[in-house]
C-alpha cells in the first residue's frame, strides 16, 4: 500500500538523516518502526507526509500505486493518509470539536457522520466536546489526536510515539485504540519507542539506526531477536557496575 | 547517614491547583533517592521548589542546613545543587567548552572590567576554568565534540554535556529530570551504569525523577512515590513494587510485567 | 605545561603571525585614510561612531536575545551629554558624564524589560526611544535647546585644529579602537557566555548560577554605554543635536545595521554599520530613488543572507581555507 | 601657537588649490565650467521639499542656456539626504571634497543647515540662501560674522510671525490671539516671533491659546478644540501642511472661524484644505511676490514674477503644477548666486565671490523685494508679501496690499 | 471640564480609537498566524489609498468602486508579498522577519512615492468631511459617525470571519500550531496568504477611512501604524479582542490626556504601553505565548 524506496533524506543540505530507507506498509496491516532518538524515525514520517521541504533528495514514495514523492503536504493529506503527530500536536485554544473538525477539512461532506463515529469510539470526548484542547490530560489528548486523524476518513494513518509521556495505564488504553482502528482495515504505520507494546501489535517491524533499516521482521521474530531484546526490550539485567561500557559498539549481524 | 536535603511539608499552589501537596522526604549524603508518579503528580514542581525556581506556600527545605525557599535560583548553585533538564538544555549557540564553563560559572569572580580588558587575572582565572571543563571532558568522553556548537549535535551527546555541565560545578547534590528519556535501552544501561560510577567517584547524592521503572529500580537507593501532589509512598525498590497502594495508583500490570521479568 | 601554554594561547585575541599582520594592517589604514582620502574621513568616522551603537545593540539583541527598538534613546543622552556638557567640564569629562548616564540609564530600562519579551519589548523600547527625544524636545529650551537642539562646536571643545574632522576622526578611532577592544574580550569572556547562556536556555542558566536579572539588565547597561559613548562621539562630529534627529528611524536603522552585518557577533555589528554608511553615502546620489533601493538592498540581504554579511564572510573563509584569518 | 599652525596649513591649502586649478581660478572653477552643489530630501517623509532643487536646477539650466557665466557653464549637482542631518553632513561633505564644488546652493532644514555650518566655516565655503528660514546662518559673535561665507535670503521664521502677527492686530483689528505650531526648529521660532510681538504690542492682543503638535502627528482635532475653547479670534499657524490640513478641517467640523494667519511654508497646504474651512481668507506671507498664474483672480501679479514664472514652467512643468511656491522657491533661492557670480567677474575666486555679494545692495532680481548684503550683515531680505487664500474662480490667492517689511525701530 | 467638552473628546477619542483598534487588529492578526511586526502594513495601505484616489479623482471612476479596488490591490499585493518574499526569506528568525518588513516598507515608501507624488491629495470621501449634524445645539460630524459605524462594522465582520468560517478556522489553527496544521492537509499557504490579505483589507480600511479626514501624502500612515502597534501591545499582541479593546482605550485616553497635557501627547501611547506591561507583561488581554517548535 505505501512503499518507500531507497529514500535519502534530511534538514539542511549539509545533513543527511535517511541513508537509503526502504520499507512497505501492506494493506489492513500494522508496521512498526524501531528506533533511538536521531535514528530518523520522526523524519521517516515527515518525508512520507511531505513536511520537509525539497526532500527526499533521493529515492521515492508511493501510496496506492501514485508516487506521492515531492508532492505537497495537503494533497497527500487529501489522498488518504493521516498523521498523528509527535506530542500530540493539539491546537490548544481550540475546543476539541474544532481540532476534530480541522481533521476533516477537505472532507466536509462525510464530516457529520465521521464525526460520530469518533465520538462513539471515543466516548470521552462528547463530554469535552466543548472544552479547549489545553485543559484535557495527556491520555484525552491522545484520543483527540487520533480522533481528529480519523476524521478524514484515512486509508493509512500515521502514529508518532503515541504512548510518550502518557502514565502506564494511559499506554494500554491508546495501544487497544490502534488495534481496533486497525481491526476495521485502517492500515497503520508507527512510530514507538515502548517497543514491546509496539511489537505486541505490530504484524511486521523494521528497525532503523543511523538512518538506515538495520532489522526487519515480523513482529514476532523480531521479539525474539537477541539484539532487540537487549537494545530495545531491556530483558537482559543492568550488569552491576563495571568498567569501560560507556559507548559500547552495537553488533547487528 | 547525614542527611543532605530535607524537604518538610511543602506545599505549593498554582491559583486553585495544588500542585505539591504537603509532601515530606529526605536525600542523605551519597544517596539516590528517585521520585516517580503519574503526569501531573507534581515531580518537577518539586523539582522547581528545590532549585528555587516555585516557592511553595508551606513548607520548607533544607540544603545542609541552609533554607532554600528563602534563596534565589541562581544561588543554589553556589550551594552545590545542579540540575539537568526534561528536555535538554543546552546553550545551543555555544560550544561543548562553553557550555561546561557556563557550569563553572558561579565559581568566577573576576568583574567585568578586567574581561573587557582582558587582564592577566582573568586570562588566569579563565585558564584555571578551562582546565576543569578540560579534565570534565576528559572524563566523559566528549574531545571530539569539544569545540563544536552544541546545537546540531546528536541527543545523546547533548544529554551527556548536560550532565558534564552540572557535574563541573562540583555539586554535592545532583537532580536529574529524567535523565534517560529518549534513549535507548542500550544507551540507557550505559548512562545508568556510568552514573554509579560518577556518584561513589564524586561522592555524590542524585535525586531523580524518572519513568522508567528498570531505570529506577537499578539505580535508586530510595523511590519516593507521588501521586496528585501527595506523597503516597517511601522506600526501597523492593517495598515500592510490593507496594499495593503504588500499584493501583501507577504501576498498574507494568509492576506485574517487571515482577514476571524478574523471575 | 605546554597544556597551559595552549590555553593561554586560546585566551589571546590575535593568535597567528598572519592574524598579527591583518590586526596591525588594519589599524594603519584606519590611520592613514585621513591622510590618503581625505575625502572620506567624514564617512569612516561616522562609520566609525555608528559601529559602536552596532556593537552595543548586538550585545543586547545579538547575545542575549533582547530586541531594542529604542537605542536611538541611549544615543541621544550621549550625544546630549556631551553637547551640554563638553563646553563646561571639557569632552573627557563629558564623555564620562554620558558613560555614566547611559549605564544608569540602561539599568534602568532594563528591570521592566525583564519581564517582556518578542514584540512586546520592540514597542516598549521604541516607547523608551520616544520619551527620550520628547525628554529633549519638551523640556525648557534653556537645558536642552527644546525642539531647535543644542549647537556643538568642535572649535570651542577642541580648539580650530581639531574642529575639522580630519583630526577629529583621530580622537574617534582612539575611543573605537579601545571600545571595539573591550568587546571582542567581552563576548569571549564568562559574562559574555553568560550572555548567550540567558538567550539560549534561561533555566538552565540560572541553575548553573547566572543571575538572570543581574546579567539581563548588565548586558542592557553596557549596551546603552556603547551606544552612548557613540552618541558622545556624533555630537562634535555632527555640529549638532536636535530631537528630531533621534527618532524611531535611527533606532530601525540601528537595528537594520545588526542584521545586515550578523547577529550575535561583535564583528557583524561592525560590518553591518559599515555597510549602512557606505549605502547612505552612495544612495544620496540617486535622488528620489534612493529609499527604494535602501529597502530593496536591506530586502535582499534578508532574502538572500540569514546570517548578513559576517555569516557570508564566514562562508567564505571556509571555503578558502587556507586563507591567512 | 596652534591658531598659527591652522592659519599656515589653511593658507598653503589654498596656494595648493589655487596652484592647481590656474593661478586665481579657485576649486570647482575651470576655464569652460563651475561647479554648485544643492541638496534637500528626495526620500523619507519630507520629500516634498525637495522640490526646491527643481526650481534652482530650473534657472541654472536657463542660465546655461543662454551662454553662462563669463563663459563658464554651472554644473549643478544635486544630492538626497533624506532630511537627516547626519545624511546631510555626508552629502555635503561628499559634495566640497570629492566633488570640488566651488560653492552651495539652497538646502533644505535648519539642523541639517546647523550640522555643516562649522566645516563651511573653517574652509570658507560660500553658501547662497539656506533655505531655511532660521536665524542661524546670519549670526554675529563678538561683533563679528560667524559665518561671513553665507548669504541668507529668505526672510526669517521670526520676522514672518511678527509681521504675520502686525498685519493681524493692526489691520484686521484683532485682539484675541492663538497660535499652533509644530514642535521643532520651524515651529518655535514662529512661536517666538509671536510672543516677542505680543510683549511689542503692549495690550493690544493677548496670546490666549498655543497648542502644538509633533511632526508624525497628522490628526489635529484636540488642538482644534482646545483653539475653539480659548476664543482665539485669529490662529498663527507655524504647523506641518497636512496637520495644518487636518487642524482647518477639524475647526470646520466643529464650526470654529477664527482668521487664519499662515506662513509661507504652509502656503502650499492652504489651497488643499477645501474651501468650507477657515483656510479660505487665510492670510499667508509669502517671501516672494506671487505671479499672476498662482493667483485665483488673475490679477494683481508681480510682472517681474509673471515672467520667471513664465519661465519655470516651461522647463518644470511638473513640479510646478504640483506645487507653485516651493519650485518658485528655489528659482528665488539660486538668483542672487546667479547674481553673485556675474559680479565676481572672469576672475572667479571664492574671496572674490564673497566680496561680490557683498556688493549686493538694494537688489531686486526677479523675485525679491529688496535683497541687500553688507560686510556687516549677511540676512539679505526682511520682506514678506502677503496674500489671501481663496477658492473662487480656482483655488489660489489674492494679493493683500503687496510687500510689508520689517522694521525694527517702528 | 464642561460636559460638553466631555462628550466632544469623547467623539475625538472614538473616532481615532476605530482607527488604531483596525490598525491593530490587522497587526494582531497577522502576527498571530505568521509572527511577525509587519511595518509594511503602512504601505500596503497607501496602495490602497493611492489606487483609490487615482481612480475616482483622477479616472472619474464611482468612489465605491474604486475603494473596493484599492481593498482588493492592498489585499493581493499583502498576499504577494508574503508568498513571494517572507516565505522564501532565508532569515526565517522573529528579528530577520522584522527587518525584512522594514525593507519592504522602505521599498514601497520610495516607490509609492515615484509613482505617486509626494504632494498632499484631497481624497475623496462618502461624506464631505465637515458636514456635521446638528443634535440640539451640539454638532456632531458626519465623518466621525461614518468611520465609527463603519469601524465597528469591519471588527463584528472580522470576528465572525475568524469565529466562524472554515478559512477563520484554519487560520486559528494555523496560529497555534502550523506543522501539525499541514500534516492534516490544512493548506497553511493558501490560509497564511489570505491573513495577510485580510490584515491588508483592515490596514486599508482604515486607511481610507482616515485620508479623507487629513491628506493623502506617503507619511499618512506613520503615526496610525506606530499608534496601532502600541494598542496592539496594549491589548496584547495574540488576542483580536485585544486589539479592539487597545485600540479604543488608546484613542480615549489620547483624547482626554492630550487635552491637558498636550506635549506628551505623542509619548502618552507609549508611556501605557509601559504601564500596562509592567502589569501584564502579555497585555490586557494577551496570554503567554508556548513556543512553538
Amino acid at each position: 500500500m505505501l512503499k518507500l524506496e531507497n529514500i535519502e533524506a534530511g534538514y539542511t543540505r549539509q545533513t543527511i538523516v535517511l541513508r537509503g530507507v526502504s520499507l512497505e506498509v501492506p494493506q489492513g496491516k500494522i508496521v512498526t518502526l524501531l528506533g533511538a532518538n536521531g535514528a530518523g524515525k520522526s523524519t521517516t514520517l515527515k518525508t512520507i507526509m511531505g513536511l520537509i521541504d525539497d526532500e527526499p533528495r533521493k529515492g521515492s514514495v508511493t501510496f496506492q500505486g501514485n508516487t506521492l514523492t515531492h508532492k505537497d503536504t495537503e494533497s497527500i493529506a487529501r489522498s488518504g493518509i493521516a498523521l498523528v503527530p509527535e506530542g500530540r500536536g493539539m491546537f490548544k485554544d481550540l475546543t476539541v470539536f474544532e481540532n476534530l473538525m480541522l481533521g476533516a477539512y477537505h472532507h466536509t461532506a462525510t464530516a457529520q457522520s465521521t464525526l460520530q463515529d469518533v465520538l462513539k469510539r471515543f466516548p470521552r470526548l462528547e463530554e469535552r466536546k466543548n472544552q479547549h484542547a489545553g485543559t484535557l490530560s495527556g491520555g484525552e489528548q491522545q484520543m483527540v489526536a487520533i480522533g481528529r486523524a480519523l476524521m478524514s476518513r484515512p486509508k493509512l494513518i500515521l502514529l508518532d510515539e503515541p504512548s510518550l509521556g502518557l502514565a502506564p495505564k494511559f499506554v494500554q488504553e491508546v495501544f487497544n485504540a490502534i488495534a481496533s482502528i486497525n481491526a476495521e482495515g485502517v492500515s497503520v504505520m508507527l512510530i514507538e519507542q515502548n517497543a514491546k507494546k509496539a511489537l505486541e501489535i505490530a504484524d511486521y517491524a523494521y528497525v532503523l539506526e543511523h538512518g538506515r533499516i538495520v532489522l526487519e521482521g515480523t513482529g514476532a521474530e523480531l521479539r525474539e531477536n537477541e539484539n532487540v531484546k537487549e537494545l530495545y526490550l531491556g530483558m537482559t539485567h543492568v550488569p552491576d557496575s563495571g568498567v569501560g561500557r560507556f559507548r559500547r559498539k552495537r553488533r547487528w549481524n | 547517614m547525614t542527611v543532605l536535603l530535607e524537604a518538610k511539608n511543602v506545599t505549593l499552589r498554582f491559583g486553585g491547583v495544588t500542585a505539591v501537596n504537603d509532601v515530606s522526604f529526605t536525600v542523605g549524603a551519597n544517596e539516590t533517592v528517585a521520585l516517580i508518579g503519574p503526569n501531573g503528580a507534581g515531580k518537577s514542581s518539586l523539582f522547581n521548589c528545590i532549585t528555587a525556581l516555585y516557592k511553595p506556600q508551606v513548607g520548607n527545605i533544607s540544603f545542609m542546613g541552609q533554607e532554600l525557599t528563602k534563596t534565589s535560583p541562581d544561588s543554589i548553585a553556589s550551594l552545590g545543587i545542579s540540575r539537568t533538564f526534561q528536555n535538554i538544555e543546552l546553550f545551543g549557540g555555544l560550544t561543548v567548552l562553553e557550555n561546561l564553563l557556563l557550569g563553572r560559572h558561579q565559581h568566577l569572580k573576576v568583574n567585568l572590567f578586567h574581561a573587557m580588558l582582558g587582564t592577566p587575572t582573568w586570562v588566569k582565572s579563565e585558564v584555571e576554568q578551562i582546565k576543569r571543563a578540560e579534565a570534565m571532558i576528559e572524563l566523559l568522553e566528549l574531545q571530539p565534540y569539544r569545540d563544536r556548537r552544541v546545537r546540531g549535535l546528536p541527543y545523546g551527546v547533548q544529554k551527556i554535556v548536560e550532565i558534564g555541565r552540572a557535574l563541573v560545578s562540583e555539586p554535592k547534590l545532583l537532580l536529574m529530570d529524567e535523565p534517560v528519556a529518549g534513549l535507548t535501552t542500550d544507551e540507557k544501561d550505559e548512562l545508568v551504569q556510568r552514573l554509579g560510577e560518577l556518584k561513589n567517584e564524586l561522592g555524590l547524592s542524585i535525586l531523580l525523577v524518572e519513568h522508567d521503572i528498570r531505570v529506577v529500580s537499578s539505580l535508586a537507593e530510595r523511590i519516593v512515590v507521588l501521586e496528585y501532589g501527595r506523597k503516597i509512598a517511601d522506600g526501597t525498590p523492593e517495598q515500592i513494587r510490593n507496594d499495593p497502594v503504588v500499584i493501583a495508583a501507577y504501576l498498574g500490570e507494568e509492576a506485574q510485567t517487571l515482577e514476571g521479568q524478574k523471575k | 605545561m605546554v597544556l597551559k601554554e595552549r590555553y593561554e594561547q586560546d585566551l589571546r585575541l590575535v593568535g597567528s603571525p598572519q592574524g598579527w599582520a591583518a590586526f596591525a594592517l588594519t589599524i594603519l589604514l584606519f590611520v592613514l585614510i585621513p591622510q590618503i582620502f581625505p575625502a572620506y574621513a567624514y564617512p569612516v568616522a561616522l562609520f566609525m561612531v555608528y559601529s559602536l551603537v552596532a556593537i552595543g545593540l548586538n550585545i543586547l539583541v545579538g547575545f542575549t536575545g533582547q530586541i531594542s527598538l529604542g537605542h536611538a534613546g541611549f544615543f541621544a543622552i550621549g550625544a546630549y551629554a556631551v553637547a551640554k556638557l563638553a563646553p563646561i567640564i571639557t569632552f573627557p569629562a563629558a564623555l564620562l558624564v554620558a558613560v555614566v548616564a547611559c549605564a544608569v540609564v540602561g539599568y534602568l530600562v532594563g528591570i521592566p524589560a525583564l519581564k517582556l519579551e518578542g514584540p512586546y519589548l520592540a514597542i516598549a523600547t521604541s516607547g523608551f526611544g520616544l520619551a527620550i527625544q520628547q525628554f529633549f524636545a519638551n523640556t525648557p529650551n534653556d537645558w536642552f535647546g527644546g525642539h531647535g537642539g543644542l549647537i556643538v562646536e568642535k572649535s570651542q571643545l577642541f580648539g580650530d585644529f581639531f574642529a575639522r574632522d580630519r583630526a577629529y576622526y583621530y580622537i574617534i578611532l582612539a575611543v573605537v579602537t579601545v571600545m571595539v577592544y573591550m568587546a571582542f574580550n567581552l563576548a569571549r569572556s564568562h559574562i559574555g557566555r553568560a550572555f548567550v547562556a540567558v538567550r539560549d536556555a534561561e533555566l538552565a542558566a540560572q541553575t548553573s548560577g547566572v543571575n538572570i536579572a543581574k546579567i539581563k539588565t548588565l548586558a542592557f547597561a553596557i549596551s546603552a554605554v556603547y551606544a552612548g559613548i557613540g552618541g558622545a562621539l556624533f555630537a562634535p562630529l555632527l555640529g549638532i543635536v536636535s530631537p528630531e534627529s533621534f527618532s524611531l528611524l535611527l533606532s530601525v536603522q540601528f537595528l537594520s545595521m545588526i542584521v545586515i552585518g550578523g547577529i550575535g557577533t561583535v564583528a557583524g555589528g561592525i560590518l553591518g554599520a559599515g555597510m549602512v554608511t557606505a549605502l547612505q553615502d552612495q544612495l544620496a546620489q540617486a535622488g528620489g530613488w534612493s529609499g527604494l533601493l535602501y529597502g530593496l538592498v536591506v530586502l535582499i540581504v534578508m532574502i538572500l543572507e540569514p546570517l548578513g554579511l559576517y555569516g557570508r564572510w564566514m562562508k567564505i573563509k571556509l571555503y578558502w581555507k587556507s586563507w591567512p584569518f | 601657537m596652534r591658531k598659527r599652525v591652522v592659519v599656515g596649513i589653511t593658507a598653503g591649502l589654498f596656494a595648493i588649490a589655487a596652484g592647481l586649478s590656474g593661478m586665481a581660478q579657485d576649486i570647482g572653477v575651470t576655464k569652460t565650467k563651475i561647479k554648485i552643489g544643492t541638496w534637500g530630501p528626495t526620500s523619507g517623509p519630507f520629500q516634498q521639499f525637495g522640490r526646491v532643487m527643481i526650481g534652482i536646477e530650473a534657472l541654472v539650466n536657463k542660465v546655461n542656456r543662454e551662454g553662462g557665466i563669463n563663459g563658464r557653464q554651472i554644473e549643478l549637482i544635486k544630492r538626497d539626504d533624506g532630511y537627516d542631518p547626519a545624511r546631510t553632513k555626508l552629502v555635503v561633505k561628499e559634495l566640497v571634497e570629492r566633488q570640488g564644488v566651488f560653492a552651495l546652493v539652497g538646502g533644505v532644514g535648519t539642523a541639517n543647515g546647523v550640522a555643516i555650518l562649522e566645516d563651511v566655516r573653517l574652509n570658507q565655503i560660500p553658501w547662497v540662501s539656506p533655505a531655511t528660514g532660521s536665524t542661524a546662518f546670519s549670526q554675529v559673535r563678538d561683533g563679528k560674522l560667524r559665518t561671513p561665507t553665507v548669504f541668507a535670503s529668505y526672510t526669517n521664521y521670526v520676522i514672518e510671525s511678527i509681521l504675520l502677527l502686525r498685519h493681524g492686530v493692526n489691520t484686521l483689528k484683532l485682539s484675541k490671539i492663538g497660535i499652533a505650531y509644530v514642535n521643532n526648529a520651524f515651529g518655535a521660532e514662529g512661536l517666538a516671533g509671536v510672543k516677542s510681538e505680543i510683549a511689542e504690542l503692549k495690550g493690544k492682543a493677548d496670546l490666549v491659546a498655543q497648542v502644538s503638535h509633533e511632526q508624525s502627528e497628522s490628526n489635529l482635532a484636540l488642538q482644534a478644540l482646545k483653539l475653539k475653547e480659548s476664543g482665539a479670534e485669529a490662529v498663527v499657524l507655524y504647523t506641518a501642511g497636512d496637520a495644518m490640513i487636518s487642524l482647518l478641517r477639524e475647526m470646520a467640523k466643529i464650526n470654529y472661524k477664527p482668521q487664519i494667519l499662515a506662513s509661507s511654508v504652509v502656503a502650499g497646504a492652504i489651497l488643499q484644505a477645501g474651501p468650507s474651512t477657515q483656510a479660505n481668507g487665510a492670510i499667508v506671507a509669502a517671501y516672494i511676490p506671487l505671479p499672476t498664474a498662482v493667483l485665483a483672480d488673475g490679477k494683481n501679479g508681480d510682472p517681474r514674477a509673471d515672467a520667471a514664472f513664465a519661465e519655470l514652467i516651461k522647463l518644470a512643468p511638473d513640479a510646478v503644477r504640483a506645487d507653485p511656491l516651493s519650485t518658485i522657491a528655489g528659482w528665488a533661492f539660486a538668483e542672487p548666486l546667479i547674481e553673485g557670480l556675474k559680479r565676481a567677474g572672469p576672475n572667479l575666486n571664492r574671496p572674490n565671490f564673497v566680496k561680490a555679494m557683498e556688493s549686493i545692495n538694494n537688489w531686486k532680481g526677479s523675485l525679491f523685494n529688496s535683497l541687500s548684503y553688507s560686510p556687516t550683515d549677511r540676512q539679505g531680505n526682511n520682506s514678506v508679501f502677503l496674500v489671501r487664500g481663496v477658492y473662487a474662480p480656482r483655488p489660489g490667492f489674492t494679493a493683500v496690499g503687496g510687500w510689508v517689511s520689517f522694521n525694527n525701530e517702528r | 471640564m464642561s460636559l460638553e467638552q466631555a462628550i466632544r473628546l469623547l467623539i475625538i477619542g472614538i473616532e481615532v480609537g476605530s482607527i488604531y483598534a483596525l490598525v491593530a487588529l490587522s497587526v494582531v492578526l497577522l502576527y498571530r498566524t505568521s509572527r511577525v511586526l509587519n511595518f509594511g502594513q503602512g504601505e500596503l495601505a497607501l496602495l490602497a489609498c493611492f489606487l483609490t484616489f487615482t481612480l475616482t479623482s483622477r479616472m472619474g471612476v464611482p468612489l465605491w468602486l474604486s475603494f473596493l479596488a484599492g481593498l482588493a490591490a492592498s489585499a493581493v499585493a499583502a498576499g504577494a508579498f508574503y508568498f513571494f518574499l517572507m516565505r522564501r526569506a532565508k532569515a526565517q528568525d522573529p528579528m530577520g522577519l522584522l527587518i525584512l518588513t522594514l525593507g519592504f516598507s522602505l521599498f514601497a515608501n520610495g516607490g509609492l512615492s515615484l509613482l505617486f507624488g509626494v504632494d498632499n491629495k484631497q481624497m475623496p470621501g462618502f461624506v464631505d468631511v465637515i458636514e456635521t449634524w446638528q443634535i440640539g445645539n451640539f454638532s456632531i460630524s458626519k465623518n466621525s459617525v461614518l468611520v465609527a459605524v463603519a469601524g465597528l462594522i469591519l471588527m463584528i465582520g472580522l470576528y465572525f470571519f475568524v469565529q466562524k468560517s472554515k478559512i477563520g478556522l484554519a487560520m486559528r489553527a494555523v496560529s497555534q500550531n502550523p506543522e501539525v496544521a499541514k500534516a492534516l492537509g490544512i493548506p497553511v499557504n493558501v490560509v497564511l496568504v489570505s491573513s495577510w490579505a485580510v490584515a491588508a483589507i483592515l490596514g486599508s480600511a482604515a486607511a481610507l477611512l482616515l485620508a479623507p479626514a487629513i491628506s493623502l501624502n506617503p507619511s499618512l500612515m506613520l503615526d496610525p501604524l506606530n499608534k496601532g502597534f502600541a494598542a496592539a501591545v496594549v491589548g496584547g499582541m495574540t488576542s483580536l479582542p485585544g486589539a479592539v479593546l487597545g485600540g479604543y482605550l488608546l484613542g480615549i485616553i489620547e483624547a482626554y490626556v492630550g487635552n491637558f497635557v498636550p506635549a506628551f501627547k505623542l509619548a502618552l501611547a507609549f508611556i501605557l504601553v509601559i504601564l500596562v506591561l509592567v502589569f501584564r507583561p502579555h497585555g490586557l488581554l494577551g496570554e503567554k505565548e508556548t513556543r512553538r517548535a
